[in-house]
């Protein structure tokens, strides 16, 4: 069976929490204790002097890439509420062709 | 959890709840009477199933243990947290009686009615105002500096609001045959993704980036918008007229503006009188006895003679016309005189022609370069939107800076095109928002009118919208001069802790005051010193409806927590019981007049049962190109609904209001330049008011889920600032100016300027002791304590928010 | 053509930072602009309160996937020098195939 | 780059440059004469191409604009940094001239040679001393804490050294059919990624973790490898004592050890007469008149009456001997008194009994269930690694807590078995690093091995390796007793900004000294103030061969930078004009020598052509169960390298020594238990050495990609803890007690327990001033200036930093 994967379009990404709090609000987590999913800022110089802010959505130990919704025939609850629309959910085999032009993307896929 | 047991009720939002104004499509997942989750509604063309953590955030917020549940009225000293629990008859008794008593005593008019930023609140609040018999409705910042300046603008410039287009008129949105991606978005002080603004879904723009629309930026703070931009300009906090002046100045010399554009559609060719101390546009009247005062003049250069403009018929007095452009002339006066007149154009290429880039690079620190570039880039792209924000409102010279802005978007033919920014009415005519007096449901008396605070200073404020003025108001519960005010009713807001500029000045008033009621979700520090507390309704409690700026839609009851009632439904009862001829009984009669008012062809029913409505192509609330086609105006001429039918590059609404008609540039009134002195002993440039996710204003500071993604009350300071300060990250600070302190958490970030900190504003520490003196930390966190009222431009407008000085220093011990 | 990628295990990111040195080498990057590697740090408790830390490479605008090495025939830096082992390079499509038994992964794929 | 202009060569890492103990395979690319990057050999079976950030840094270590790259002579000053450039020869003339005049004024005991830690030095800087004719070989730790207690600890217990077995001794590794996965690793005190201690790669036990293999961590700290542990137990520093004697205790009271392979194996069944002040094993000659005093006495239950071990025969003397396990007899000895004994296996358990997890808990602060839980899965997982780390060695009571640990192996059966802990010896039995007196190329005179100083006060120090103790060498060189130090060779070491603890005392030491040398790559605090500094090379610049642990090996000269030279290039040079009959002219022919002696089978050349080799399989130093084929002992037969030929849980070394021959727990001299009073003083538990994975010890300061992951000299500080006393992540603050103080970045992180603080050691600033007095900060950073010397174990080994007390506070103004 092709594993799903969760695709991220992380060059759009605005750090907006979006996904954050819909994991939280869905499977009812606790503030203060990480959900399946944490937005990481990297603000660093680009060659050249320019200020570069880069957000990256990354999944975490208590992410089940939404197995309890994707049985019930939904997307992830962070998927849905991407503000900036940068989550794919799929097979990850389908997804890894997904291609965004001049940039990188990142897949992150459940094991087993 | 068993599926069965849920239902799943399609609503739209405002507020209370996630705060903003945005109008997001929304699931409410509801479980025996209770909301157990919420989602974006994925059919919905405004936000497609996106929402925001605040939305996601909704049941901590409606179930939380401290939430509002039931009317209390005081029974300690003011702000001792002492309560009763009282019956909803007692408190409507209560109010009533008190209510009563002041209007029998003062006069309706010492009764205030204040908000906070308009959601689902300014209609209903001053419809009870109305019904009671006060023209002093109030939002609560120091010179109405929210929106309401720049819809002024834009409505004495082109007679209608202007928004970017994000295809938001379309259900098919982007791929709409009739749209087009703009191939450049300027954004001008607006950190987007952290808010929705004013009718606007913050991440449409991520969606245009994607399409390739380029950006510029204009921030003092390098946001993740301003890193994605093609030129970001760093601009010194307040100077924002100098660099749209300059952005003129490019256009307007390399001739980057749309020439047939301007000399078609904008009073360029209008003459102005130059004899006088101030410009005046000459008319009519000025030509001939008889002559209209409401038509225009322009210099004929067929008979090299002058021309009427005849603003009614939106045409000369002759055939073959041809204008002077950019010219001067003497022209003979009906008296006699003959009077050095020159062109709108001429006039105005004159105002800019100072403000060089280089110029501006002094004035605002943002390379010239950029400026240059930034300018030439807006002007080529087409189409091209530009969106501002609420810097533009919150600074002194806010009216004259927001008329530089809207005028380029005027000169480059961005207006009502696909792409462009689009002109914004009410959906479907439904207005359920009023902007001007008595606008919607209620009306007063024209003596009564003349009463509103403020209006006797600035004229602008008796044209548009119906605002008292806030700064005169709250020292008039001070002098009682010209009448006393004597009660306030404050509805969903919270001047102690975000709207009030000087905050120990509005405790002082609610202390003085006689009577005041809060109506509010949560106990806030302005709700601690009330007399009475009244528990609202958050969106998903309340029917109601929403039109601004699309779709149209309705806001449907889901739930209801507690004994909490809708701003609508309170309002309603006292208006009721103030006005014996009040119209409606239940909200819903009232919307359904409301919706067949505006011709809207359904009832509120049939709005909820459809959820939402865009405008129909061809109504004059949808885009594109009315002007062209005479859907703005009342008698179907083409052109604007502005006193001369043109855009007015030179404002004769400014010139009546005796303000400057032309756009300049000043210096805030205590800046590097300004008070050199004082700069010296405040080193730097405070801005406030930068936006957060995870909060709107003072609101969701208890709500767990958005508490930790922005947990202290930060000071934004450069790490090379806090470096020479001996300030690392995380430490609490000293902010210090000649108006007040407070304290800070240290966020130490490369994305502000080393010489200007950013103090994120409306803080207040619900978990922190309530009772007064305390009030919940504001005495500690709150900015506006650095910040004075009464520093308007002459409109009565604007206010120092965003630009101030400041020291920021260690605390020493604890 | 397939698209090229980076898969990364990161169940098993030390937070070495080897990828990162192994780009400035490779690049001569300047200390204290970034490189095209950034190594993030997840701090957090877990429900339970056990405290995890979990480090995510994550991939930023310099970085092409090493495309001047693997013109070459060579791996990219970072994968030949990861000292736990956690970078494959491959064609995406192919790397996302890879199953790591019960857990995440995380692919990186270069656009065009 | 053209590419044709590069050359790659394969060669193998060890100091100097990246630092470590690794032995990794590296391919040099090479251009014009200049190493333009280094890259990981992916053919080497030790790291497979992977390789650490220190050793990818390279080419900025070695063309570092810093890089010391001739000799210098002081010109100025002490300290001044006034120097003068002088040739190879006249600083060999001057060193030869200085030091032959302190050894005619004062014999040459009175000329020490100190090194760092141990890799491509220690070796060479001994040659170098016994050529002169000095016993004073030191290592600059207090206690010589590092490693040395735990190998003596090794040697004593089973006669051999034991490192965790990760294949590495296997060309297939992990694949090798004799190899097994270990069940779990226990990790006790060791943050493995961030360093390859000891002949280990840090990131094998990630592969085995990949692999299956579960973890258990002992840490104060809670570290990426704590945090992915199946248990972690947060252990108060110092406290190990007291956690493996709990283990023990579980292990015992539960039956959890391999009964078998202890009767088998170990001096359970020893005798130990109890009737004196201290017990002390029987011993053939307390039975008759003649008999041996290395022969050992059993009671044998067959025969109800004691029998003896002979340890040369390896043996009892008699057939069917059953020796009693537990229990206790009067024995009647020669003299015809009857002395009550135990077995050693009693005297053991009665030892670790008082030490139950709860017990355990109280001092370690762990919880006992979780040391319980993890004592069970050590002795449960068949087989299990147990690997260890520093903070065994500094501590006051290193000794018995190294042997409370080494004897969890023993009990178990993980010793010398695949996937355990394997015996590692001298791979194909080349030393190239003397661990005895005079090992490996020199000898001295037994009179002048007797001036070895310290040997007097530490009867260990003669058994075990050759080192002089620093301590005492340190307060010699103020007392001059019993003999004046007067010189100092100072090689690849820096006391006063890492291995010195307090380093006012060294430098007041270097100040007094005649005549100091410092080798070094960079110009260091210490070297800062010689009176000559010789440029060394790192392992790309020069020949060398390596053999600990495995493979064995060869570091080839791939480039000159400047006129450094190695070390072993100048220690040569110096012996060869101290010793007229030094044997060798040039480093290979030594090398030769070496591998000629060990019977390896090939020159050195040949080894260059290899690169590497590892062992085959049957010879000594290849596992596995070695033991069993008598491939341990001299005398080819089963059984280990100890006086009685069986693993000693009672040591008779220890014995000999006059130390306690079993393992106990005592308390740190300072902290909450021992010093209650103080504590009130200094409420938090300064811990140091943490690893950091961009620097080792005091190098890498000034490399820039390096620094950059580690910029500041940091105090890891638990969040709780920090708002406690009102500091914040970034903030400098005091950390002082009652030997010192100096200043830290605090790093807050729950990473750390709450009353426990981490400073890493081995700071200074390269950027900073570096003449003295500043000596480039070490008199703000260096953590040394908090722990004193002279506090060790009766054995004169350990020291203090891992556990003392101090405080914390904000600093006052700058």
């Amino acid at each position: 069976m092709s594993e799903n994967g969760i695709l991220v379009d992380y060059t759009y990404c605005t750090g907006c929490s979006a996904c954050e709090v819909a994991c939280k609000q869905e499977y009812g987590r606790k503030a203060g204790a990480v959900g399946g999913v944490k937005v990481m800022e990297l603000m660093h110089e680009l060659p050249g002097g320019k200020l570069d802010i880069t957000y990256y959505p990354v999944f975490t130990k208590v992410c089940s890439l939404c197995a309890p919704r994707v049985k019930k025939g939904l997307k992830p609850a962070c998927v849905i509420h991407c503000m900036a629309n940068v989550l794919t959910y799929g097979p990850a085999e389908e997804l890894a062709s997904i291609s965004f032009k001049k940039r990188k993307s990142v897949l992150w896929k459940g094991g087993e | 959890m068993s599926e069965e047991d849920v239902t799943i009720v399609k609503t739209t939002t405002w507020s209370a709840g996630p705060g903003c104004h945005g109008n997001c499509g929304v699931l409410a997942h509801v479980r025996d009477g209770k909301v157990i989750k919420v989602e974006g509604d994925p059919e919905h063309p405004w936000n497609q199933g996106r929402v925001c953590p605040r939305l996601l955030a909704m049941p901590q917020y409606m179930y939380h243990p401290d939430r509002l549940q039931f009317p209390q009225k005081r029974v300690g000293k003011r702000g001792e947290n002492k309560w009763e629990r009282i019956s909803w008859d007692e408190a409507y008794d209560l109010i009533e009686k008190r209510m009563n008593e002041i209007k029998a005593e003062h006069g309706p008019e010492s009764m205030v009615f204040l908000q906070g930023t308009g959601r689902d609140i300014g209609g209903w609040i001053s419809m009870l105002a109305y019904a009671y018999g006060s023209p002093n409705w109030v939002f609560g910042l120091s010179g109405i500096s929210c929106y309401t300046p720049r819809l002024m603008v834009m409505w004495l410039t082109q007679g209608d609001f202007c928004v970017g287009d994000a295809a938001q008129w379309h259900t098919k949105r982007y791929d709409d045959p009739d749209y087009k991606i703009p191939e450049s978005i300027t954004m001008w002080g607006q950190n987007l993704p952290a808010s929705c603004p004013d009718g606007f879904f913050s991440h449409w723009y991520v969606d245009l980036m994607k399409k390739g629309s380029e950006l510029v930026v204009i921030d003092p703070r390098c946001t993740w918008l301003a890193s994605r931009a093609k030129i970001w300009l760093q601009i010194r906090p307040g100077t924002d007229g100098a660099l749209a002046l300059a952005y003129l100045n490019v256009i307007i010399n390399e001739k980057l503006y749309d020439e047939g554009y301007v000399q078609k559609w904008t009073n360029a060719h209008h003459l102005v009188r130059v004899d006088g101390v101030k410009p005046l546009l000459l008319r009519e009247s000025d030509l001939r006895a008889g002559g209209s005062a409401s038509n225009f003049v322009v210099w004929d250069q067929t008979a090299d003679a002058p021309a009427v403009w005849l603003s009614d018929q939106q045409a000369y007095d002759r055939e073959n016309v041809a204008p002077a452009f950019d010219d001067e002339y003497d022209v003979l006066l009906t008296d006699g005189t003959r009077v050095n007149c020159k062109t709108v154009w001429r006039m105005f290429r004159e105002r800019v022609a100072p403000y060089t880039p280089e110029k501006a690079e002094e004035i605002t620190w943002a390379p010239a370069r950029d400026i240059a570039a930034a300018a030439r880039m807006y002007a080529k792209s087409k189409p091209a939107i530009l969106h501002w924000g609420l810097p533009i409102d919150t600074i002194q010279t806010t009216v004259p800076t927001a008329q530089a802005i809207n005028h380029l978007w005027c000169l480059t033919g961005n207006l009502d095109n696909p792409g462009g920014n689009v002109i914004a009415r009410y959906p479907n005519s439904v207005v359920t928002y009023p902007y001007n007096s008595g606008g919607g449901v209620m009306s007063l008396s024209p003596e009564m009118h003349a009463k509103r605070i403020g209006t006797w200073k600035y004229p602008a404020l008796r044209d548009f919208r119906a605002w008292a003025h806030p700064d005169i108001m709250l020292e008039q519960v001070f002098s009682e001069d010209p009448y006393p005010v004597k009660g306030m009713w404050i509805q969903t807001a919270n001047p102690l802790a975000c709207t009030g500029l000087d905050p120990a000045k509005w405790l002082a008033a609610m202390e003085k005051l006689d009577f005041t009621v809060c109506v509010d979700l949560f106990m806030t520090p302005t709700a601690m010193m009330a007399d009475l507390v009244l528990p609202a309704a958050t969106f998903l409690e309340k029917d109601s409806l929403k039109g601004w700026w699309v779709p149209l839609q309705a806001i449907k009851k889901v739930v209801t927590v507690g004994e909490c009632k809708s701003d609508i439904e309170i309002n309603m009862e006292m208006a009721r019981r103030f006005n014996p001829e009040f119209p409606w009984k239940k909200p819903q009669e009232m919307f359904d007049t409301i919706l067949k008012n505006a011709d809207a062809g359904m009832t509120y029913q049939e709005l909820c049962d459809k959820t939402w409505v865009l405008p129909e192509k061809g109504h004059p609330s949808a885009p594109y190109f009315r002007y062209e086609k005479g859907l703005l105006r009342e008698d179907g001429k083409p052109g604007f609904k502005t006193p001369s039918g043109k855009i007015e590059l030179f404002s004769s609404w400014l010139e009546k209001w005796e303000l400057d008609p032309l756009p300049f540039y000043e210096e805030p009134p205590y800046s590097p330049v300004s008070t050199p002195d004082l700069y010296k002993e405040y080193p730097l440039i405070l801005t406030t008011g930068r936006r957060s996710v995870a909060s709107y204003h003072s609101e969701h500071r208890q709500v767990p889920w958005l508490r930790e993604i922005d947990p202290d009350a930060i000071l934004e300071i450069h790490p090379q600032t806090a470096r020479e300060l001996d300030i690392c990250h995380g430490e609490t600070v000293w902010i210090e100016n000649q108006f007040g302190k407070c304290k800070r958490v240290a966020a130490v970030t490369p994305a502000i300027h080393p010489k200007v900190v950013m103090a994120p504003h409306g803080w207040w520490m619900p978990e922190q002791e309530g009772s007064s003196p305390h009030l919940f930390g504001i005495w500690d966190v709150n900015i506006n304590q650095l910040i004075p009222m009464d520093h308007h431009g002459a409109s009565g407008l604007g206010c120092l928010a965003k630009s101030i000085l400041c020291k920021v220093y260690k605390m020493e011990g604890k």
